[in-house]
């Protein structure tokens, strides 16, 4: 029972545990370098601008990785993030600059258009996966091809910026330390939670990862349902183009690069179960903060760069194994 | 009330149901026997909407319905409940019994769970089950599940207004023999509100619980039968169409074992939360049958004997070897062959033919400098396939596609092929026909004439008791009592249920 | 002799091939083709496929690159639809794997501008398009044992830049404005890529005469803003307001690290590298402090240009002295001062640039250390 | 029931299929001897997905591949004058190595694959960082050709890595389908518990799966780095998705037991003709990568099996 109880919370325990390690690096170099330093209170890694800076690098992979979270917890796998990240972040930009430029006119249009082709793309690869029964992991890694390259056909590979400032204040402006694109963050997130827990829908998705042929027979339409979270993952992937844009003013095709496996990475080490069913929203936020909390901090604490991506490696097996419940599985592959 | 009309179904190359009539009055309970591949579960899937009929005609009340889905069955007041583990493990008891119907509890897309407890709640007490309906279904007992299923399709109650017809697949065969008859309780209870469907391997409870009988044998109904005026011989005669006598459990061929070659001997062997204090002794030539309930230790003990479950008290001992390091593939090794109750899943290798199936546990000898004997392999599989009267097109035939009866064949041709001389056969009738069946007995007899000793965790009492030299009685991860038989002397069935609870 | 004289003699030249090659014959051209390349050739067979072979299109340095490819093409009177692109999407592989199918394709009828990726992937380019009979000029990434006078004609010419000068500058500009003390971070390109390690050898340089400047931190970002914004993240986490000025390895890492001196609300200088049209802006803005123009446009252009003209026989690489042969591109200075001038001059109108001008903008031969 | 005796040969008919298009298209592309060095440039992309195939076979996924190759690019070039031809054996055993513990980390610490590989690859790019200092580095030509250059030669026109990518697809095949091993892969590929019940080593069947993977991985990435003259960080980048599309497309589900070495083998040589094509359809660049996505939905489509699949498709 109290391993149970471990496992439940351990991703948040591994939370806890870097960012109370990392001052303690901190702390060594300046002890040896003779300066004062108390423990945490004189922590640079450890401060509340720190915690914001954090928070802006962590909100795009955080909307990616709810989206996933969606799918991974029907126990499919969605690859296209990194082409819907671009295709979407492109296809804003564009709305937004022939619409005005500027979040005060009609340009406030291409948000919701934003969505749309998001969810438009995550309907296209459920809907291949569902009717031509290919397993999600092959419809949507091609389907992310697909998103790249239609972003290259449109963009030509050009940059584009947005510098309307009202968009801007995503990050420019601060309520309580943190960029507004934080709390819009916190909503979406809110959102999502609801969504799992309070809709049939997001429950629909743990019956499908609990027992698929159980949730059809039950009378569940499994199809339409896959579909479904397939198109509301294009939606957070295409939330998560706009923070993209908003952190930093450009959209181009490579805006998407790097997601997928940040944010599959960040749901596993979340303690959401690949295989489906168990885990969950609240599980995603502690991942990826673990995840962006190790980059942070690595930098943070001046590690060389050459070793930065071992030691990501290694704390992210770590972190997997310290949350994984022995007991619920037979075996893993 | 409910009626099927000359109802036909074909599949590619097989006749499945071929104009069968079938009648449910309000408030009855009507049992469906038959062997496997009668045509019981294509039977039951027309009814339930999950195929759909190509021929004949489904009415209800007298008024002609198609149903494209089990959904659409289910607004016409047909529920199914199924055999075991069709709850999703991951989710609450409550929306297990909502799922899919969840719209009554949202409201702006909001489900209420308080709403959809207090709904819970209250269908749970239908069947007088009180658990918490916030409880994750994984945590429940194999029992509990079963009620859980049987509330499940009783939400129909409320969500139709016209009658019930809910089917029960095997809901007996993980119950314990006191569970059993509270379930039979329940039911007739609910006979107020509902017509039942009954189906079971077990034709006693049949015969116990149900109305009317229908007998179904190669895709058609060869008769009905009253309960009151059936009894069991007549209706095995008309499943199988021949007579099933004393001979059944091939008695008459039990010999006597070797009492000086122990195979397996147990001494005061304990596992934390499974077993305790387990002491016994396993001769060559010897069928030993552990008979108890659910979760009275005896899949455990098989477990540990295999190498599955190290025991962590006590001392085992294999041929006089005491077993330190326990590992299936040490318990391989040692000549132990396990012939699990999850025939399809840990039996056999859906995917396999049946010649890579037989030589599983036996790789290694039939490699030459690192290269498989295929001819070998088949020759063997040849071998084995007459010896047993195994039914395969080719020795290269998936056997994913087999029988059940045949899939078993292979799975105990792969453990005598690979020369293993303690076998452990966890319900190893389960789901099989009575022709199966027969085979199975007639080769356990076979294996213990030729020094075989058989652990056993039998299907039934009845078959336990057929089979054994010795029988050992578990309760509670205790041994209660100890039965040793010979040929004549078999003890009845109260003798061991009397132990049991 | 000076380049100019010595086409008109290579076009009067062929001209009068061309007369004889119809004289001979498709048979006899088929034969005179045994003995390698040479004017009849080009002008009887078809005209040789031009292709440029980079690493993506999402970078604005490489579109630059290609316009400048295209802007050759057009300038021969075709339509730019005929220059062929091979986009090797950073692998390696993909690189060789395109260029080996595009010369089985045209048969060895090839002339070729390319990035390969990665330096170790030059040899078995060159190699392949030597094998084939093709003509191939490389720009920015070979490894120093590959020389194009060890491969005859085939290999034509190789630029690169020398950004350790021009790095050293922006990195001087920077220090100054830093009024000489402080401390800088550089944030890098990929570790192993050549203008990354000298670009950060620039600012090392320059460091050496800022005694009171400290360089706190170097990082790679991979050419990739995101990234950049992230590393530069935990450099103000880390040094806070010890960053007094960033220098950049390039355009798209400055907009990164731009962005995340915005969220901070920090006013700190910075230089970048590319001279990018944004970067460009920026610096007129006064944003950046300064950028280097690279002139990809022409870099593209012109090594299509030689690849072509060697191809077709204009001029013969083997008879170009080495500086000819390995040679590094132009370098312009943007400072906030001359940006408007210099994107008047490059970038809203496109110079039209002499294509056979091979060596007029360029810098020097290569050297090794 | 065509349909059925046709499947199992769906992925060489889409191979044929696509070559007799894009020839149609473009006639230059029958030529035996372009299709030839096609084929051999093609080699340590085979390598790699043959590898992967293992890992895929047993229902896993090894995405540390291309960092391994990345490594041993790196070690390849730095030790190839200190051991010679031996640079070879010690870069393999590596590469296996690595894989075990990829196989260790999963079946014993219960990580899934796709994590657990994920960051083993980290780990070892961690080290290919460290060991070439972040730099490009090349080989000395003679030493190269004096110990490698078997690797790359032609003889009678053919060229020498083709031959050694088909004798280690011949190797792997034999792996596969004729040894106690592959017997064991495949039983632990479609029936997991059946293998455990029937007393195999479960655990250590995958650990060498992984370890196949991460010596083939390893393989690839010496032939690369010997090829290239050369090594760095990410020498090998490209490989990793390229090698799973040309197993999938072959065949090979991510459910494993299904599939196996002659389906990479025609999903690799798909890969390369659509990719070919691209060349020789002279395909738009800014379009390509998404007919490229486009098509490999479409050649997905065709070549699974889907009656081999569990009912449920996820």
């Amino acid at each position: 029972m109290i391993r149970d109880i471990i496992v439940k919370w351990a991703p948040l325990l591994v939370l806890v545990f870097l960012v109370l390690l990392f001052p303690i690096f901190e702390w060594l170099e300046d002890f040896r370098a003779g300066k004062d330093h108390i423990y945490l209170l004189d922590s640079r890694f450890f401060s509340v601008r720190n915690a914001s800076r954090i928070a802006v690098a962590a909100t795009p992979g955080l909307m990616v990785a709810i989206g996933v979270t969606f799918i991974i917890i029907m126990g499919s796998i969605d690859l296209s993030m990194e082409g819907s990240v671009s295709i979407s972040a492109v296809i804003f930009a564009f709305a937004f600059l022939a619409l005005g430029g500027t979040l005060l006119s009609w340009a406030w249009l291409a948000i919701p258009a934003a969505m749309l082709v998001g969810a438009g793309i995550g309907f296209v690869n459920g809907l291949v996966h569902v009717v031509f029964r290919i397993p999600s992991f092959m419809v949507s890694l091609a389907m992310g091809f697909v998103g790249t390259g239609l972003a290259l056909v449109l963009t030509g590979g050009d940059r584009i910026r947005i510098e309307d400032e009202v968009f801007r204040s995503l990050l420019t402006v601060r309520w309580l330390n943190f960029p507004i694109m934080c709390y819009v963050a916190l909503l979406a997130l809110l959102v999502a939670w609801f969504i799992q827990s309070h809709t049939t829908l997001g429950r629909n998705f743990y019956a499908i990862g609990g027992g698929e042929e159980l949730a059809q027979a039950s009378g569940l339409n499994v199809a339409r349902i896959r579909v479904l979270g397939f198109a509301l993952a294009g939606v957070f992937f295409a939330l998560g183009a706009l923070m993209a844009v908003g952190r930093i003013g450009i959209a181009e095709t490579a805006t998407g690069n790097n997601f997928m496996f940040i944010s599959i990475a960040a749901v596993v080490v979340g303690g959401t179960a690949l295989w489906g069913g168990i885990g969950g929203i609240p599980n995603t936020l502690v991942g990826i903060l673990i995840v962006y909390v190790i980059t942070n901090g690595m930098v943070v604490i001046g590690l060389p760069s050459w070793l930065q991506d071992g030691v990501l490696g290694v704390l992210v097996i770590t972190a997997v194994v310290l949350s994984t419940s022995r007991k619920s599985i037979s075996f893993v592959k | 009330m409910y009626q099927l009309k000359a109802v036909d179904k074909h599949f590619p190359g097989v006749h499945a149901l071929q104009a069968v009539d079938f009648e449910v009055q309000r408030g009855e309970i009507v049992g469906l026997v038959g062997e496997n591949g009668a045509g019981k579960s294509t039977l039951m899937k027309v009814i339930y909407g999950a195929y759909q009929p190509d021929g004949g005609e489904i009415k209800i009340d007298g008024k002609r319905v198609r149903f494209q889905n089990p959904r659409q069955a289910m607004d016409h007041g047909i529920g199914m409940v199924f055999q075991e583990q069709s709850l999703i493990p991951n989710l609450t008891v409550m929306e297990n019994i909502f799922l899919g119907f969840e719209k009554q509890f949202v409201t702006f897309g909001v489900v209420s769970w308080r709403a959809m407890a207090t709904a819970a709640r209250a269908q749970l007490a239908k069947v007088k089950l009180d658990i918490d309906p916030t409880t994750i279904t994984s945590d429940l007992s194999f029992a509990q599940r079963q009620l859980v299923e049987l509330v499940k399709v009783l939400t129909l109650e409320e969500r139709i207004d016209g009658d019930l017809v809910i089917l029960l697949d095997e809901p007996t065969s993980v119950l314990a023999e006191e569970e059993v008859k509270l379930l039979f309780q329940i039911v007739r209870g609910l006979t107020k509100r509902a017509s039942f469907i009954f189906v079971s391997h077990r034709i006693s409870e049949v015969l116990e619980l149900s109305d009317r009988i229908y007998i179904m044998k190669d895709g058609a109904v060869v008769d009905v039968v009253h309960s009151n005026d059936a009894d069991l011989d007549d209706i095995q005669h008309k499943m199988v169409g021949r007579e099933i006598n004393s001979e059944y459990y091939r008695e008459h061929k039990q010999q006597a074992y070797n009492s000086n070659d122990v195979l397996v001997s147990f001494d005061n062997v304990g596992l934390q939360g499974s077993y305790r204090n387990i002491s016994f002794d396993l001769h060559a030539g010897e069928v030993l049958c552990l008979v108890g309930t659910e979760g009275s230790g005896r899949e455990a003990i098989l477990r540990t004997v295999f190498g599955r479950d190290p025991c962590n008290a006590g001392r085992v001992k294999i041929k006089g070897e005491p077993v330190t390091a326990f590992s299936p593939m040490a318990g391989v090794r040692r000549g132990i062959g396990h012939v699990p109750r999850e025939r399809k899943i840990e039996g056999i290798v859906n995917g396999m033919n049946v010649y890579e199936n037989m030589t599983l546990a036996q790789i290694r000898k039939f490699a030459r400098l690192g290269i498989m004997n295929v001819p070998a392999e088949k020759q063997l599989a040849n071998e084995w396939i007459e010896r047993l009267g195994i039914k395969t097109p080719s020795v290269a035939k998936d056997c994913g596609g087999l029988s059940g009866g045949n899939q078993q064949k292979v799975v105990l041709a792969k453990w005598r092929s690979s020369g293993s001389d303690i076998l452990l056969l966890d319900h190893p009738t389960r789901g099989l026909d009575i022709g199966a069946k027969e085979d199975v007995y007639e080769m356990i007899r076979e294996m213990s004439a030729n020094g075989v000793g058989i652990l056993l965790a039998a299907d039934t009492l009845e078959e336990a008791i057929g089979l054994s030299h010795t029988i050992i009685v578990l309760k509670d991860g205790e041994i209660q009592k100890r039965f040793e038989y010979a040929t004549g002397s078999k003890p009845s069935l109260y003798d061991l249920v009397h132990h049991m609870i | 002799m000076s380049f100019i004289k010595r086409f008109i003699e290579a076009e009067t030249a062929s001209r009068r091939n061309f007369l004889l090659a119809g004289a001979y014959g498709i048979t006899g051209a088929a034969a005179l083709r045994m003995f390698g390349p040479s004017p009849i050739m080009a002008m009887t067979y078809d005209e040789p496929t031009i292709a440029w072979s980079y690493r993506n299109r999402t970078n604005p340095y490489w579109n630059e690159i290609v316009s400048g490819g295209e802007a050759f093409v057009e300038s021969l009177g075709k339509s730019k639809d005929d220059l062929t692109h091979l986009i090797n999407e950073g692998s390696s592989e993909k690189s060789l794997a395109d260029v080996k199918a595009l010369l089985a394709k045209t048969d060895g009828k090839l002339a070729l501008a390319i990035d390969t990726n990665d330096a170790p992937n030059a040899r078995p380019v060159v190699e392949a398009c030597v094998e084939a009979g093709a003509f191939v000029s490389t720009l920015w990434n070979k490894t120093d044992d590959l020389h194009p006078w060890d491969f005859g004609d085939n290999y034509v010419s190789h630029m690169s830049w020398s950004d350790e000068g021009p790095a050293e500058q922006t990195a001087r500009i920077l220090l100054d404005a830093m009024g000489g003390k402080g401390g800088v971070v550089h944030l890098g390109g990929i570790a192993s890529n050549n203008p990354a390690i000298e670009r950060l050898n620039g600012l090392k340089n320059a460091l050496k005469d800022y005694p009171d400047v400290e360089l706190l931190d170097a990082q790679p970002a991979d050419w990739d803003t995101q990234k950049a914004n992230q590393v530069m993240q935990g450099f103000i986490t880390r040094y806070g307001d010890e960053i007094t000025g960033v220098h950049c390895a390039n355009d798209t890492i400055g907009y990164g690290v731009l962005e995340a001196l915005r969220a901070e609300g920090m006013d700190v200088p910075i230089v970048t590298y590319d001279g990018n049209p944004q970067a460009v802006d920026l610096v007129a803005e006064g944003k950046i402090l300064a950028t280097v123009f690279t002139n990809p446009h022409w870099g593209g252009g012109i090594t299509a240009s030689l690849a072509y003209h060697a191809a077709v026989g204009h001029f013969k690489p083997s008879e170009e002295p080495a500086e000819h042969r390995e040679f590094y591109g132009p370098t312009i200075f943007i400072t906030p001062a001359d940006a408007q001038e210099f994107k008047t001059n490059y970038l809203d109108n496109v110079p039209t640039y002499d294509w056979t001008d091979f060596w007029g903008p360029s810098n020097g031969q290569i050297m090794y250390k | 029931m065509t349909h059925e005796i046709l499947r199992p040969h769906f992925p060489w008919i889409t191979l044929v299929a696509l070559i007799v298009i894009v020839g149609i298209a473009n006639p230059a592309f029958f030529s035996v001897s372009g299709f030839v060095i096609l084929m051999a440039d093609v080699i340590p992309l085979l390598i790699m997905a043959i590898g992967m195939t293992f890992a895929i076979y047993i229902g896993g996924i090894d995405l540390s591949i291309q960092q391994l190759a990345n490594m041993v690019t790196v070690m390849t070039t730095v030790y190839l004058a200190q051991f010679g031809i031996s640079v070879a054996l010690l870069v393999v055993l590596v590469g296996g190595l690595f894989g075990i513990i990829s196989g260790f980390v999963t079946t014993r610490l219960y990580v899934p694959s796709f994590v657990s590989t994920l960051a083993i690859g980290f780990i070892a790019l961690s080290i290919a960082k460290w060991l070439s200092n972040q730099r490009a580095l090349f080989m000395d030509a003679t030493l190269r050709d004096a110990h490698f250059g078997w690797m790359f030669g032609n003889t009678m026109g053919v060229p020498h890595e083709l031959v050694i990518g088909l004798l280690l697809a011949f190797f792997a095949w034999l792996l596969q389908t004729r040894t106690p091993f592959g017997r064991a892969l495949k039983a632990v590929g479609s029936g997991e518990l059946a293998a455990v019940a029937s007393g195999i080593d479960v655990d250590r069947v995958k650990i060498f799966a992984f370890g196949l993977s991460g010596m083939f991985a390893a393989f690839a990435g010496l032939m690369f780095s010997v090829k290239l003259s050369g090594g760095d960080a990410q020498l090998a980048n490209g490989f990793l998705l390229l090698a799973i599309v040309a197993v999938l497309v072959g065949g090979t589900p991510l459910t494993g037991g299904v599939g196996g070495i002659i389906n990479t083998v025609i999903g690799t040589l798909i890969v390369m003709v659509i990719r070919a094509a691209m060349v020789y359809l002279e395909i738009d660049a800014t379009q390509q990568q998404m007919i490229f996505g486009i098509v490999l939905i479409v050649a997905i489509a065709l070549t699974i099996d889907r009656s081999k699949l569990r009912s449920v498709v996820k």
